[in-house]
């Protein structure tokens, strides 16, 4: 199994610490991970992505410019990252903000409204984890208790508390997921 | 004595909602709007009527986004 | 038990800094290396293990901090990005001549000038042929990934102090800013007093009751003597080629054409190479692990077999010219390179590769 | 908003042409902008465009080219003292004003500061000392307080191990070759305005060939000291003020004594 | 008339900066260059001919001063000898990026590190291949008299005014110091306002009334642009290949074998061709007079019609490399070289071409 | 002569044995040696030669090792402080000294001078202020004095064209992190046993970690200044003196005032 | 009071000859040589009787040739 | 006709200007040159030593290991340089201060008692000049006239009025050179 992700959105949406959570649980289940951000001026500009690869095997490039998943969390990252997922690959995205939809007919694409949801459930610092959990319906490459050490690893004691909330707002994308287009 | 009538021009979409101008106004006129423009910031708006056209708010503005206008009445 | 981490290679760098023992260092911040410092500041290893970290007041105090360090027996590093070590390379050139064991960390920017931020590997030429002046070689290793940008620290160390020599770390922004997972070696004591003075006995750090006392210099003003010295420093290097180097192959048995890449550009390489494959061309991989030494003995056996070689770079061409020595005209030494940061894709460099050699 | 008033005739205040309409890539409040914006309405206001050649190194200022709106040289870092010294005895008749920040001024570039300021070049120097590596994202610069947190003094700064905070500008006062040297800030109206009076003097000097300029302000780095903007404003005030005092430090080549 | 003069290699380069129009020099004291600076104050020539001479605070300020005045549109240099040339990296590479013309002697000593104050070549890797970081070129050319050290100056500065980038005289100590006959060319004009704003529209020295106003930089953040740059520059660096090379060649029409060797080195490889024709030995000399761009063609082509090639230096073997890259395995190149400021022997290198070669 | 004098009991005055038998490179009369002679003088009289390690870069005195009888450290041009630094860290229980020129501290070292001395490093600097760069030649120096002919100034030093000459040392002496500052010369044997006793006392006081101790050494260099030795020294005294008064300068970390 | 006789010893060959010493000497009993060692320098000489041992030339010979005796008399 | 000659002595022997007033005579004869001196530490070192080429071709290397003419000042020269001279070469040396004499028989040795001579004269300072006379009366290669215009060159003209003195020596020198051992 290898999974070749890429989540795109601002800064400030949690989207390199998603990406963190996962490599590390993709630790915890003795995977092969990387994780490599877009880093510098390209992060002052205010976007923000990072390419995630979790794999059974030795991990090659870190580097990839085709991707079987793509998570978009804003319009800038739809237009450069929908046609980088491969043909029968996944799209998801947060409808929130986006203008001009996507339009691939030979991928699977899938919406999933965190933004309202985190509001909704008034921990916007949660958002990232409903992304997170509706990825995770869609690919169970993870299991939630490997999620659960991947917080633990990545969050500071501290903040163990908010654990829970996390888990919740994982299970709440994994439900509130819907089908766009499904080939 | 003359009494000075002023008034602000924002451009908003520049505006980086630093909020650096908000306490220098002396009459308290200006505010950070709810809404946010296009670069996702909550800008400053004129809000109140007494504006003197004192400058302050555009001289500390570090972006440069305040024209001012001032006028005897 | 394994200590298994997620971490970012700038991190595994001071982390294996730490663990490997070091006793200094030496640093100004530059972007994409600053987190090798900030690991090491918050890590406080003046209490877990006594080691000194300082922030100079540049990269010519740092690159002569590390010089008056090694030159008094301990073992010392510091780290930069491509501006800062090129204002390194008068202190450098001095380490390599007093025969300083020490470590240098180049996280490769793109360049030239102040450039950008990104990954690259423009800096082969500085590192492998000496960016100071006089004859002289760094013993260079090229992590590919962030378990060896942790391996290779301590590696690097080893190397240098078996050699009394200078070793660089030639790693570049992307490697020092991606996370994967590391399995973290033990903490290795810091040599005890005794140890350096049976391992570094010609270390300037008060001379002993009785003894010679000691002196690092690189000034050698009568030329006989400056001749004699580099002719020391040549055999060296050899012994050093002889020795120590370290590359990795991939499918080179049946290869017909072989992708010569080293550090992040190897990796694009090797998934270049499960395209290739996938299509039924047999394509090989020839990762140098070290740069100096250059497998030159290596790439110069496959240059007997195969019918051509293409060398993958983040420059605009450098190691190219090791590889063509190595192969010495026998098959066409073909080159692909990106630039300022840009990072080649494994399809575009199978897309060259046939190409090039009309598959 | 009284749309009536909006007109050429009662205009006080707008942005000068000489900064550009580039976005500014500073973070939101860096104090930054402001110190373009007034170093080139000096500019404009003495209609010396044609003859001015700014000099910015690294540091977030790096693109000031980027914004003011005039011919610009981007020096590596801490260097543009030597760039500003060659380019004013090569053009005599031209202001030269460099823009440096305190890692850049006071640390890599500490010999061509001081030598700059020793012989007495006839430039303006302008020192934004925000007490920490911005650019790099947050490092402990030369001028940061003791104490204070940074990425490489996560613990805050401890004197005895990480040196004290330079005062580079009382520093460089003690020599000959400075003729005039203030240091200054730009969170407050008044503080502007007073700035710029002090810019406008410094190069109306640099036509008299007097020797060193020199113009420190003292401003926020919010993202690198971690506030918001106001709120660094403050800390500013009450952290940095007392130790980088505001006010003249040497005018017409003498120091002020207290 | 003819205007003969004894000069020492330091003097004639310096009173060629004079005649050739300069604006500027900014350096710092090193043996064994400090009398370029030295007969350069004792002129005037802010006298002479309005030129500015600065003795900066050390060579790291000298090259930014270059770059400054460079950046503004004057034609300035520096020179330094070896540690100090290490110190300029960062500069040259900034300099080199942004695409300014201007001049950098090196006057070579023996190195590595402190060294001695004698002649050597060993800072051929750094002038030729990049010492500072990224890619990049600089124009070398190396002379091999006091009349060359004057000549070159002047072509220098040409051909960096042509393709808009450094150049550099790789001299050394020896050639430094002796003295013999140099016609001296006339007084060149410096250029005047209109001259500068014609043939340096980019230059940034006050942005004219109503045009755009200019900037010099070596950033580009987007890696796309930066890469762009980077195509630009090798382009350029092609074209500078394409015209520019210089070299001399003696006796190789007949010849079996063929010494290359440059600047002072080759001066011994003619008494050594003496030597070898008067034994009936038929050997040849190609002398690379631009080191980049590097005399490949004829190298290669004679590399048809010869037995082997010698490459003579004054280092531990850096041009060899070029030579052997050039020769591509055709014929062998062997190398034999003198380090540390020794020179080899005119009879030392006839031994020598025997001996390789079995003659 | 008394030949029978000449016995070990009457023996009041010899070289110390922490100076080599290599004979000095230094020019007739240069006051390197004595210099040397003192600082290896003090370390013998404390019995500290088995903890104290030297540093000397490029100058005349690069040499200083083939002389100084004790662990050496040849630095590159102005960097022996950033060596000092790295040695007293890693070796915070022995002495360490750097001793330098004044084109070394004060021109190319600038900034690794100005950074020792502010982060307080518990060294011992000894500055050789000869007023010309002697190894070079004879070119200016940072402290070449107003209209001063050198190799690279031969019609004099013009302040107006080539800077002030910098005093370094009421610099450093500004500075927090350095605690014992004073200027003396070796010319004359007064002149001699008094700096030997600054030595001295900077190397007990390094002992106790309190910072730089610097002591600025004025000197001839005859040589450079085409002078016959005594004659050096008289006009070392008339024209050196008044610019570099002798004297101490910060003592217990309190700088004098006069 | 005791009074003090003093001597001194130079090393002849070591000696650079700058002269530094003389001025130095309180009773004037030391000169420079007219013959040279094998450096080609002059070298000093003890040559009145009134050496003190007061030690003042061997303080300022930057050569450290010079060795002093004393004993009170 | 190429004449390969080394001068060495002590520094203050006028070594190096004795070469420099040779070389710029043969330019004003329009012949090539070169003067090649040793230096930095060689030099504090007290000895000085330097390489004069006069040729009427083109001069390849001005460093060389054999010499038609040495002039010798010193016993540390003589040391270092009486197995340079080709056979059938020429030394010439001033025996003040020599303790071991040349002894080779393949070459013309000649002695020349200039610093004598130059005291006798009252002008050590032509010491030098007095050598050069040796040498020219052996090998005649520049004439007087060179002489005195690279005289001309290589002086301020402040000494100008030293010349007829410096020539005066050049003749003196020419008639007290003595044959020791002649091929
Ligand atoms: C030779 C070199 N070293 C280090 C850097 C990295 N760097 C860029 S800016 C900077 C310091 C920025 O701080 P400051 O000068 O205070 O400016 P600020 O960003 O705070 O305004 C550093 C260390 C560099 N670009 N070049
Ligand atoms: C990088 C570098 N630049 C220049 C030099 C040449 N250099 C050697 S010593 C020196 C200055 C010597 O002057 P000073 O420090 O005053 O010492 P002094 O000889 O007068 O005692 C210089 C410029 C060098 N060795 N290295
Ligand atoms: S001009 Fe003065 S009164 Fe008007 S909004 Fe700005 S600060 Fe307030
Ligand atoms: S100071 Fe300027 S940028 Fe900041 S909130 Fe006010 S108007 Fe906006
Ligand atoms: S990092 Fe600091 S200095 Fe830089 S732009 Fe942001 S606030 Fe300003
Ligand atoms: S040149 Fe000057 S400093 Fe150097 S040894 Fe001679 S007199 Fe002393
Ligand atoms: S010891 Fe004193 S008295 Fe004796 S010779 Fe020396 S200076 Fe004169
Ligand atoms: S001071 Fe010393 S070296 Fe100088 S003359 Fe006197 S004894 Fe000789
Ligand atoms: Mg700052
Ligand atoms: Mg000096």
């Amino acid at each position: 199994m290898t999974e070749e992700i890429i989540i795109a959105g601002f800064g400030g949406q949690g989207v390199l610490s998603m990406g963190k959570i996962m490599a590390y649980s993709g630790i915890m289940q003795n995977q092969e991970v990387s994780w490599m951000p877009s880093y510098g001026p390209e992060m002052r500009g205010g976007t923000a992505n990072v390419t995630v690869i979790i794999s059974d095997d030795r991990i090659s490039s870190p580097i990839l410019n085709k991707y079987d998943t793509a998570i978009i969390l804003n319009q800038q990252s739809m237009d450069k990252f929908e046609s980088t997922v491969k043909p029968g690959g996944m799209l998801i995205y947060d409808p929130n903000g986006i203008s001009r939809h996507p339009s691939r007919t030979d991928i699977n694409i899938y919406q999933v409204e965190a933004a309202k949801q985190a509001a909704i459930m008034k921990a916007s610092k949660t958002f990232n984890m409903v992304v997170l959990g509706a990825f995770l319906k869609l690919k169970p490459i993870i299991n939630l208790e490997n999620i659960e050490k991947g917080l633990k690893k990545s969050l500071p004691e501290r903040h163990y508390h908010m654990i829970p909330m996390n888990i919740d707002a994982i299970n709440q994308g994994s439900e509130i997921v819907k089908a766009i287009h499904v080939l | 004595m003359a009494k000075v009538k002023g008034t602000i021009v924002v451009d908003t979409e520049t505006c980086k909602g630093c909020e650096v101008c908000i306490p220098v106004c002396p009459t308290n006129v200006i505010a950070m709007s709810a809404k946010v423009n296009s670069k996702g910031y909550n800008y400053m708006n004129l809000v109140g009527e007494d504006c003197t056209g004192c400058t302050n708010c555009a001289v500390v503005c570090p972006d440069g986004v305040i024209t001012v206008y001032r006028v005897k009445v | 038990m394994k200590e298994l981490r997620l971490m970012k290679g700038n991190e595994a760098m001071a982390e294996a800094a730490i663990r490997a023992g070091f006793d200094g260092y030496f640093g100004y911040p530059i972007t994409p290396q600053s987190e090798v410092m900030e690991h090491l500041q918050k890590e406080r290893p003046a209490i877990r293990t006594g080691m000194v970290v300082l922030q100079a007041e540049s990269e010519v105090a740092s690159i002569n901090m590390v010089y008056g360090g090694a030159a008094s027996g301990k073992n010392v590093l510091t780290s930069s990005s491509s501006p800062g070590i090129s204002l390194m390379q008068e202190g450098i050139s001095y380490i390599a001549a007093a025969e300083l064991p020490c470590l240098i960390i180049n996280v490769v920017r793109g360049g030239p000038g102040l450039g950008d931020i990104q990954a690259a590997q423009s800096d082969y030429f500085q590192a492998v042929k000496g960016g100071g002046h006089g004859d002289y070689r760094l013993i260079v290793l090229a992590p590919s990934s962030v378990q060896e940008c942790s391996d290779f620290v301590k590696l690097a160390l080893e190397l240098a102090n078996k050699y009394n020599n200078p070793a660089m770390l030639l790693s570049d922004g992307a490697i020092g800013q991606m996370m994967e997972k590391v399995e973290l070696f033990p903490q290795q004591p810091r040599w005890t007093l005794e140890e350096i003075r049976k391992k570094k006995p010609w270390a300037t750090n008060g001379r002993l009751f009785n003894q010679e006392r000691h002196i690092v210099t690189s000034l050698h003003l009568i030329p006989e003597k400056l001749e004699a010295h580099n002719n020391h420093l040549q055999a060296k290097y050899k012994e050093i080629e002889k020795n120590e180097v370290r590359y990795e192959e991939i499918k080179c048995d049946d290869a017909e054409y072989i992708i010569v890449a080293y550090g992040l550009a190897s990796r694009t390489a090797q998934k270049t190479l499960q395209l290739a494959r996938a299509e039924g061309i047999k394509l090989g991989l020839i990762r140098p692990i070290t740069l100096f030494p250059f497998p030159k003995i290596p790439i110069s056996t496959y240059a007997e077999k195969v019918k051509g070689f293409l060398t993958l770079e983040m420059s605009a061409g450098q190691m190219v010219e090791d590889v063509r020595l190595a192969v010495n005209g026998r098959v066409p030494v073909e080159f692909y390179g990106r630039t300022g940061g840009m990072l080649p894709a494994p399809d575009e460099v199978l897309a060259v590769v046939k190409n090039v050699f009309k598959i | 908003m009284n749309i009536e008033m909006i007109k050429p005739e009662n205009l006080v205040y707008t942005k000068t042409k000489l900064m550009t309409d580039n976005a500014l890539s500073y973070c939101p409040g860096c104090g930054h902008g402001t110190a373009h914006r007034i170093i080139m309405e000096v500019i404009d206001e003495m209609g010396i465009q044609e003859d001015t050649i700014g000099i910015a190194p690294v540091g977030c200022s790096v693109l000031a080219y980027e914004f003011m709106n005039i011919d610009m040289q981007e020096a590596s870092h801490g260097r543009a003292p030597a760039l500003a010294t060659a380019v004013k005895r090569l053009w005599p008749d031209k202001y030269v004003f460099s823009y440096q920040g305190d890692g850049d001024l006071a640390a890599i570039g500490t010999a061509e500061t001081i030598h700059a300021c020793n012989r007495g070049e006839n430039i303006v120097m302008i020192f934004i000392n925000n007490g920490i590596y911005g650019m790099t994202g947050g490092q402990m610069a030369p001028t940061t307080l003791p104490n204070m947190k940074t990425a490489t003094s996560p613990y805050g700064r401890d004197v005895k191990e990480m040196g004290h905070p330079l005062k580079m500008t009382e520093l460089i006062a003690q020599l000959p070759g400075t003729y005039y040297v203030t240091r200054q800030a730009v969170h407050k109206p008044a503080n502007v305005r007073k700035t710029k009076k002090a810019i406008r003097k410094a190069f109306e000097l640099s036509k008299e060939n007097v020797g060193v300029c020199f113009i420190e302000i003292v401003s926020n780095c919010n993202s690198g000291w971690k506030m918001r903007p106001n709120e660094a404003n403050i800390w500013m005030e009450d952290n940095m003020f007392p130790f980088f005092p505001l006010g003249d430090i040497k005018v017409d080549g003498q120091l002020i004594t207290k």
